[in-house]
């Protein structure tokens, strides 16, 4: 078991509630992570449009997750 | 170099940033908060940003762009928070020796900026509802 | 609108002229004068213009663009004279509902304002010799 | 004959020493307007990069010259 922060933004934040929280979870990498908060964010599709960064720095749902981490998981972006 | 800001821009005060007397061309592109997208009328919008990533993602962005480009020097400014119709939401100014590097440029810049920073924009409508754009497909609800 | 000038262009001043609350997206160009061309050191440069086509050949461009591209906006301000390195010598900004439009219709007006208006630099040259741009072919001397 | 008003322009001008002539000569086209000024404005390609205009209207080197017209003679433009 990990204890990792989950950051929640744009409409994953509204649809959580909350801006984000710790967790401690069996999770190996980002996508694990993502889908054990999907009744927070509401987004059933990891692979799809959403990106993940992994203190502070762009990953991948393939990204290995450790104990302490911080993941940030980001909507579809709308830049510009 | 990359900022994000929730004040007005001003493109020309950066446009001078990007002076060289090697320059022979500039190109610039804005975005502008139009009044209507996909058939609905919008009143304003609200962008909101993950700084630290915005920043550290657009300087790898605008450092692709002079790896491609020889000589250019780019800049990039995005708003966030509340804004209103006809507001300039992002811009980006490059200079470089030639017309089709910096058109070539600024272009590569700013389809970047748009798939991959941490921004996010909320549309309100005339209708009174409101929508993160782009965002139908992950949520479970409009 | 297109205009020939001997004073600064001030870019923000004509960008407000295309504002449009339909408009998404603004791209726009310059012209700047550098320090060098093929090879050679330059000082400054000298534009000539036959006002009246120039003109009229001008309009003409600015409307073939807002046929190919709906809702379009362009401006376009060339100077002539002397001007030193640094000066911008045409600039050229359009306004679209989108992106890609704009970035086209500002494209598509530079390259034809290049080859079709009756416009010539003269560069005058740190060896102390000048010559017309593009001019080699057609003279009998250099 | 006709009476024909030419215009020299840029490098035209400096190799021709004169903005403007008056000729009467046999033209029947903008290209023999071209070659009947060749020792003045010194270029040799009129169907090269060079463009002509009569009566401020932009022309081919194949456009008809009529009594009274004003030839202009650009040299290679070179806006921008």
């Amino acid at each position: 078991m990990k204890t990792i922060t989950v950051r929640y933004f744009a409409m994953f934040r509204e649809h959580a509630g909350l801006d984000e929280e710790t967790l401690t979870i069996d999770a190996n990498d980002a996508a694990d992570v993502f889908r054990a908060t999907r009744s927070r964010h509401g987004s059933s599709e990891p692979s799809g449009h959403c990106k993940v960064a992994i203190n502070d720095v762009m990953a991948s749902w393939e990204s290995p997750i450790n104990d302490g981490d911080t993941v940030l998981l980001f909507p579809p972006v709308a830049g510009g | 170099m990359i900022e994000l800001t929730t004040s007005a821009i001003d493109p020309d005060e950066r446009r001078r940033t990007l002076f060289d007397p090697g320059a022979g061309a500039y190109s610039s592109f804005e975005g502008w908060i139009r009044n209507e997208n996909e058939g609905k009328r919008v009143l304003r919008l609200e962008y909101e940003a993950y700084v630290p990533v915005a920043i550290s993602e657009g300087e790898k962005i605008l450092a692709e762009a002079g790896d491609r480009f020889p000589h250019l020097h780019a800049h990039c400014v995005h708003r966030t928070g509340l804004l209103e119709i006809g507001d300039c939401a992002v811009w980006v100014g490059v200079s470089s020796p030639h017309r089709d590097e910096a058109f070539r440029a600024c272009r590569f810049v700013i389809d970047q900026i748009k798939v991959r920073l941490p921004i996010w924009k909320k549309e309100h409508y005339a209708d009174g509802h409101s929508g993160w754009v782009n965002c139908e497909r992950c949520a479970r609800s409009a």
